[in-house]
């Protein structure tokens, strides 16, 4: 036990956050009495500036050299704190902050024996506070170059936003051009402006952009490295037609030997046909086709007479042997924009979606409505007739305990918009079917209240089912919608022409990959998970990646675009300070005392620890080291240690928790 | 001047220790030559009688070897305590409680009732007129140390003519080291080790193997082809002899200074290197080191941070 | 159906017990358990229902002469005393204790049971090993 | 034995799952019995099998190791190294006497607040069950 | 497998014989052998639940313990009831330890085993997964020329504690009944509740529920219903005459899935207990005449 260590304690009430539960008072008096400890408080507000200022007077007054907070989670504050410690003239890491809220006051209900547990953990903190060292932050050099993945809406306005401020972005999508969902849409909530005209501009000044690398058709496979240096590995499809060869004229999906489309477009969600070469929409980008080999003849047989090639001509932009590329590049930090999945109607049988033709899902009438959809804008049936009556059911996969307990928080709108746009294009009689209405947002309320003066019917209640039980003749050949009006207090039938399904919104459904290639975690519904709900929302517990977008919970365009532009200005706040301060928790080999065994050499996953095969003694990279430990925990002869999280301060913090004093 | 007094003594032991003492061989008599020796039950007729009527703290220093196992070792322990000035813990058996210190992974009923079935010694007997005391058997077995302060160690079972010699130097010089050094190099011993040439930097274990069931390599690392050596969390100073016989180090002479539960690091630092990530594999691969507690705290147990089992 | 049973549900939520418990609607719950798999909150409401008219009968607040609680309990004296359910005897029972004029007007679906040889009288129908089964309701 | 034991549980956590898990049981005022107490390390990979030997040494009824789910470690690969020593270490805590339910490594990622919830209340539960570990006194580390 | 435990049930010894006589034929042919429980009880059905839950949960316990007693894993039981009933129990014993202890209480003192592990099968769910339509098809000796049919599966089959099939659109009675050469047509009323005993006590309620089912599956030009449940054929059957509005009649055959499949497969028309039909009897007789049964090399 090092000598002259002074003490000080402080146990923070949170309000009644933790005084609620933790009688700290008693907590307070008892942590005066344990060894070392020189002065022992409890405040309301330990994370106040009154509450800092407090540690700081007292540090100066009672020359305090080590330092205990007992409130919330380190995650939460550990950082305050060591700022306000080292402001009072201390190592910020003289410090130990103990978690009596999260871990106790708040998973408990019984008084005393949280307050003993709070006790208890006091007294494990002060015997370890008493052996910290003085330690010093590493520094991290930022690489200038970012990474967005996902070249939706969120990803389109990160990467302009970066490239507008001068940074080189890499702006990598999977499918064969950006645009993302948005890019289907005809008109946006509740503004009812155009998708496409305020997307594709922005789309078009990505393509020109020239801080920007656009990669399409490409998937990020490999990310390596840390905040700061990131190595990323990128997979580039081949899409058979060479970007800088290609001028867009399209002449080659002209040429194709099929005169007409075959095959579903994914774009127009099936409703329409496409070639085996094709660009996904008129705007797309980057404006140059795509051979998709499942479905052309020359990769299936090998005996096409390969018109496109022939039409491209002198350009040679159609090149049918193609490979797949990769890319490797160095960033400094990544932003996530990899957005959503609608939920898949089929999951929800009782509405009869696949089964009964005239049952839609929201994006397939997205495409309906939109002038440069697989009807020109046409609403129509399956059949080619319009709907005299359609029925829009909310909340379908969404608040709903057997598939997404969650609300999609845009299906109302949305819903909202389509009833209009429908009514508008088809003159239709429109039923909405909602558990409740929920319109939070800037003029969101007043366009529901437009929507009930234009005559749509708003009926309060989660739908039954959708049948083609024909009770009578007036329902003969039109689908029946059974429902409880919980408002009137009746069950309800309503004939429809067509029903809409506002599916939900979910996590992709490789998300669980994705999120392991980056090293983050995700909630529980499997959306990424922020570092903080309010305080840290567009970071990551990753340094150096932010979220951008649905990817990290359902979202709208404005809250998109608004978190897009917050991750970005996350990104360039790194980029611009120019390094980061890293944890000073690395591993340290006490190299007088290395035998050489060379058992942690294996151990270390980012091969940080480098061995003299001449002295036979290892020595740890304090750059490349992640602070994990693990190496410490294997040394045979004890001759490792982790700074902050030395044997001795581990030992002391549990036989502290079980010393009964 | 006199000579400095020196006493040797034995607790639960095999006799090894004292062994060890003679085959410094003709160094025996440069001791003999320094020192005046007033106690050493196996090579002198000395009773306990004399050692009592010795002046408290006159013998310089005692060496003591074997565990600690019942009422008369803890009495003798005591008794010289008080009359040496330094006590030295000589031995594995003193320093950790040694091979009887295994003792401590069954309780002593069941023990008892293993060796003598259902007539245990009795405490009192007359055998032809004559009244007859066994001590009695402590409920375990304890490192010197936990019984009365020892000033230093020397470890190993049993401990090599060089590092006697070495201890001898520094306790009779001058500047003896500080109370509670471990007499021995504090590093591990696969720094003195003949094969450390041949270690892979790259230490993973897909097979573990049982020294019976194996002719080993006489020249390679022997962990390294699978056989639980505890070279690399055990004391150096033996000049590997073991291994030099082409056995793995068993780690008689226990961890280095910065190591608490020579057992548990041992175990730690085998378990790292099982190369696999899967549940399954890892278990497979371990199952093959036999008898974890036998094998990680052979010389160990009683100095343990649990020091015994439960049963 | 007096009250929906989402209305059932806000009654006993509420607490107006005696409105919940006299009404018909939990006893023309067939428990087809089609509410059960269609609630997204996972309610069991038939389920809820079965103790709704538990709670009816233990408190008497049960409609009198409304047939199907009538016929539950016939069917439940029925099975513990013979440990098997002989349709015929319960639903005479219930028809006695309800209004026995309908039974004229089964006559004829009694008919055609009889003569396609679908109609037991309950000879042989119980179980041997009677005191394995619960005696006295609990 | 007290007419009431209550267990005192060790829990060591990493950083980055576990010790989040419980945050978020916190912050969604989860309610587990007051007889943990946690221990936080970065990675479950810094486990010493020495710190379970203290524990159980010092007088902790249970000791409960929490990491990452197989192949989400935010180190890659430390919460294999746990469970290295953790197979090699059960084994030998059961050859001292210990039984299995008090010492336990389980993997909760941070999203699993009510997994953890339940972890606690189960080990809780089977230690009270199996009443307080005494190791002789006279041997307990000093 | 082999053969399965038997657990028949009140009514497939009343109103439903003939859905027990046409499944013990069907399994007949199929080789697979039907052990019927030794002094089998009553499952309680809905009554009990409404009484008394403690002792409808011990009246299932009793009946599992002795499927467990009588060895095999499986026990068969084709009345929607029973098979509820049975599911229902075990799912709340596993849930509440009370309900659980209840139970394991009383079928102790019955000095039988604990049921809990018995797996609970319909004979829908067990022909389609244990012998699947690909191996009725290659079954089949008869060729149907009857009407088309509207599979009907009633409530409680298909409800939150079984496994039979998707709880708001099934299909597999569809897929073994055209496996079997029986065409069905499209039914969205397939699984709407028959009333259960409403036809008994509020017959108004009860025959209206039917009548809208007869009816649906007629507008989709059906020209039989088949059922699974010995209560949904009896209501269908027996109170077919007594439904629609005036000058509305009714004659349509309401047969067990099985006595189709039997057939289909070459069992005797008298072993399927088709004289116990009350509607539809012309129909019947003409589509179930003897035929040749074609005897497959």
């Amino acid at each position: 036990m090092p000598e002259g260590i002074r003490i000080g304690v402080y146990t923070c009430h949170c309000g009644t956050n933790i005084a609620g539960i933790i009688d700290v008072k008693d907590v307070a008096a008892y942590a005066a009495t344990l060894p070392n400890v020189v002065v022992s408080r409890d405040y309301k507000y330990m994370c106040s500036d009154p509450g800092q200022d407090l540690v700081q007077q007292d540090i100066r007054e009672h020359n305090l050299n080590r330092i205990v907070v007992a409130s919330c989670s380190p995650h939460l504050h550990e950082h305050t704190f060591r700022t306000a410690v080292a402001a009072g003239g201390l190592n910020p890491f003289w410090f130990q902050m103990v978690n009596i809220r999260e871990h106790a006051s708040w998973v408990h209900l019984d008084k005393a024996a949280a307050t003993l547990k709070a006790r208890d953990l006091l007294r494990a903190a002060v015997r370890r506070v008493a052996l910290h060292r003085e330690l010093e932050k590493g520094r991290v050099d930022i690489h200038p170059d970012v990474l967005v993945v996902g070249g939706g809406i969120a990803g389109i306005h990160a990467a302009l936003t970066l490239a507008n401020a001068g940074k080189h972005v890499y702006l990598v999508e999977r499918e064969p051009s950006i645009g993302g969902h948005m890019a289907k849409f005809d008109k946006t909530f509740p503004t009812l402006d155009c998708a496409a005209c305020i997307l594709t501009p922005k789309m078009s000044s990505v393509r020109a952009h020239k801080n920007i690398t656009l990669w399409s058709y490409s998937e990020v496979t490999q990310v390596d490295g840390y905040v700061g240096n990131y190595q990323v590995t990128v997979r580039r499809r081949p899409r058979y037609i060479d970007e800088n060869l290609c001028s867009g004229c399209l002449e080659c999906i002209e040429a194709c030997v099929y005169k007409e489309g075959k095959f579903r477009d994914e774009f127009d969600e099936g409703l329409s046909k496409r070639k085996p070469i094709y660009i996904p929409f008129p705007q797309a980008v980057p404006q140059v086709p795509v051979v998709d080999p499942e479905t052309c003849i020359q990769f299936k047989s090998g005996k096409c007479k390969q018109t496109c090639v022939a039409a491209c001509g002198e350009r040679h932009a159609v090149n049918l042997t193609m490979e797949e590329k990769t890319e490797q590049i160095d960033v400094g930090t990544i932003i996530l924009s990899t957005g959503f999945k609608t939920f898949d109607a089929h999951r929800a049988p009782e509405y009869g979606y696949g089964r009964y033709p005239n049952v839609y899902t929201a994006l397939e009438i997205e495409r309906l409505v939109n002038a440069s959809g697989p009807t020109g804008g046409e609403v129509v049936l399956r059949d080619g007739r319009r709907p005299k009556s359609v029925g829009i059911i909310h909340c379908v996969g969404s608040r709903d305990e057997k598939t997404n307990r969650w609300c999609s928080r845009v299906c109302c709108m949305y819903s909202l918009k389509l009833a209009h746009l429908v009514k508008e294009h088809t003159d239709a009689e429109i039923f909405n079917f909602y558990i409740d209405m929920r319109t939070p947002g800037k003029g969101f309320e007043e366009f529901y209240q437009k929507l009930r003066e234009e005559g749509v019917h708003f009926v309060r209640g989660r739908v039954a089912e959708v049948t083609d039980w024909a009770f009578d003749e007036s329902e003969e050949g039109s689908l029946v919608i059974r429902v409880e009006d919980t408002l009137a207090g009746m069950v309800r039938r309503i004939p429809v022409d067509m029903v809409v399904l506002a599916t939900g919104l979910e996590p992709q459904p490789d998300a669980q990959e994705v999120r392991r290639r980056f090293n983050l975690t995700c909630s529980t519904e499997g959306f990424f998970l922020e570092r903080h709900p309010k305080l840290a929302p567009v970071s990551t517990f990753t340094d150096g990646i932010f979220l951008a977008g649905a990817c990290q919970g359902p979202k709208d365009i404005p809250d998109t675009v608004a978190q897009a532009g917050a991750a970005a200005s996350e990104a360039l706040a790194l980029i611009d300070a120019g390094y980061i301060e890293t944890e000073p928790n690395t591993a340290v080999v006490d190299e007088e005392h290395c035998s050489g065994c060379s058992t942690c050499v294996a151990l270390c996953p980012y091969s940080a620890i480098d061995f003299n095969t001449e002295q036979r003694k290892a020595s740890i990279n304090q750059a490349k080291c992640k602070g994990c430990g693990t190496c410490v925990a294997a040394c045979p002869s004890g001759s490792i240690a982790q700074n902050l999280f030395e044997d001795d301060e581990i030992f002391a913090e549990i036989e502290g928790i079980l010393t009964y004093a | 001047m006199s000579k400095p007094k020196v006493a040797f003594y034995w607790c639960a032991c095999c006799g090894g220790c004292d062994e060890a003492v003679l085959d410094l061989a003709e160094g025996v008599l440069d001791v003999v030559e320094a020192v005046d020796i007033v106690f050493w039950p196996v090579a002198l007729d000395f009773k306990e009688s004399d050692v009592e009527a010795m002046e408290d703290g006159s013998i310089a220093v005692t060496f003591i070897n074997g565990s600690v196992r019942d009422s008369h070792h803890r009495e003798m322990a005591h008794l010289l305590r008080r009359k040496s000035q330094t006590v030295v813990a000589f031995g594995s058996c003193a320093h950790m409680g040694g091979v009887p210190g295994l003792a401590n992974g069954f309780s002593l009923e069941s023990m008892l009732q293993a060796v003598y079935g259902d007539t245990p010694p009795q405490p009192r007997s007359r055998v032809n007129g004559h009244e007859l005391e066994l001590p009695v058997l402590d409920a375990e077995v304890s490192a010197l140390d936990r019984v009365i302060p020892v000033e230093y160690y020397i470890p190993g079972c049993p401990p090599m003519p060089g590092i006697i010699r070495e201890a001898l130097g520094q306790l009779l010089s001058g500047s003896p080291p500080p109370r509670g050094t471990v007499l021995a190099p504090d590093k591990a011993l696969c720094e003195e080790c003949p094969r450390r040439e041949t270690k892979p930097e790259r230490l993973q274990v897909s097979e573990f193997k049982r020294v019976p069931a194996v002719a080993a390599d006489p020249e390679k690392c022997l962990l390294a082809q699978g056989l639980p050596c505890l070279g690399s969390a055990t004391r150096a100073g033996c000049n590997a002899v073991c291994i030099e016989g082409n056995m793995p180090c068993t780690g008689c002479f226990g961890p280095t200074s910065r190591v608490r539960d020579f057992g548990a690091k041992a175990l730690s630092a085998i378990a790292s290197v099982a190369d696999s990530n899967d549940a399954q594999e890892i278990g497979r691969i371990l199952s093959e080191v036999a008898d974890p507690l036998g094998t990680f705290y052979r010389y160990s147990l009683p100095a343990s941070l649990m020091a015994r089992s439960r049963k | 159906m007096d009250y929906g049973p989402r209305r059932i549900i806000a009654l006993v939520r509420e607490g107006f017990r005696r409105e919940a418990l006299s009404s018909e609607t939990i006893w023309l719950c067939a428990s087809c358990y089609s509410c059960a798999v269609h609630c997204p909150q996972q309610i069991q409401i038939t389920d809820l229902m079965y103790s709704l008219k538990r709670e009816a009968i233990g408190s008497g607040l049960y409609p009198r002469r409304f047939p199907i609680p009538v016929l539950a309990q016939e069917f439940f004296n029925v099975v513990r005393r013979r440990g098997r359910a002989v349709e015929f005897l319960v639903v005479l029972r219930m028809a006695l204790r309800t209004n026995p004029l309908v039974l004229f007007k089964m006559w004829r679906s009694g008919l055609d049971l009889f003569r396609t040889g679908r109609l037991s009288l309950g000879a042989g129908e119980r179980v041997r090993r009677m005191p394995e089964l619960p005696r006295e309701a609990s | 034995m007290p007419e009431a034991f209550e267990p005192k549980i060790v829990a060591i956590f990493c950083n980055w799952c576990t010790y989040l898990a419980a945050d978020l049981a916190g912050t969604s005022r989860l309610k587990y019995p007051p007889n943990i107490r946690v221990v936080r390390v970065m990675c479950s990979g810094r486990v010493d099998p020495q710190f379970v030997m203290d524990a159980f040494a010092n007088g902790a009824d249970g000791v409960l190791l929490g990491g990452c789910h197989p192949g989400d470690c935010h180190y890659q690969e430390g919460n294999y190294k746990c469970l290295r020593r953790y197979e090699l270490l059960r084994r030998l805590l059961d050859q001292m006497g210990i039984e299995p339910e008090r010492f336990r490594l389980e993997w909760i990622s941070a999203s699993e607040g009510e997994r953890l919830r339940a972890t606690v209340d189960d080990m809780v539960a089977k230690v009270r069950a199996l009443g307080p570990l005494r190791l002789p006194e006279e041997v307990k580390a000093s | 497998m082999t053969s399965f435990n038997y657990f028949p049930g009140c009514s497939l010894s009343g109103t439903g014989r003939a859905y027990d006589e046409s499944l013990r034929a069907l399994f007949r042919r199929l080789e697979i052998g039907l052990k019927e429980l030794e002094d089998w009880n009553c499952c309680g059905a809905t009554s009990y639940m409404s009484i008394d839950e403690r002792a409808a949960f011990v009246l299932s316990g009793r009946n599992l313990g002795l499927a467990r007693q009588a060895g095999e894993d499986d026990l068969m039981v084709p009345c929607a009831a029973c098979y509820l009933a049975l599911r229902k129990t075990q799912h709340y014993t596993g849930q509440y330890p009370e309900i659980a202890g209840q139970v394991r209480q009383s079928v102790e003192a019955a000095g039988l085993p604990q049921g809990n592990g018995v797996r609970v099968r319909h004979p829908i769910e067990a022909l389609y997964t244990e012998i699947g339509p690909a191996r009725i098809k290659k079954a089949v000796v008869r060729k149907w020329e009857g009407g088309k049919v509207a599979c009907y599966y009633g409530c409680q089959i298909v409800r939150p504690f079984g496994d039979v099939d998707d709880p708001h659109y099934p299909t597999r009675m569809d897929e073994l009944l055209r496996a079997a050469g029986i065409p069905t047509v499209d039914f969205a009323l397939k699984t709407k509740c028959c009333g259960g005993s409403l036809t008994g006590t509020t017959p108004e309620v009860g025959k209206r529920l039917n009548y809208i089912i007869l009816k649906e599956a007629l507008r989709k030009s059906a020209a039989a219903l088949a059922t699974a449940c010995p209560l949904c054929q009896y209501n269908l059957d027996a109170y077919q005459r007594e439904m629609g509005g005036p000058g509305e009649r009714f004659d349509i055959p309401i047969l067990y899935f099985s006595q189709l499949l039997g057939w289909a497969l070459g069992a005797e028309p008298k072993e399927l207990g088709l004289k116990r039909q009350i509607a539809g009897r012309k129909l019947v007789r003409q589509w179930f005449q003897e035929q040749e049964v074609a005897t497959h090399a």
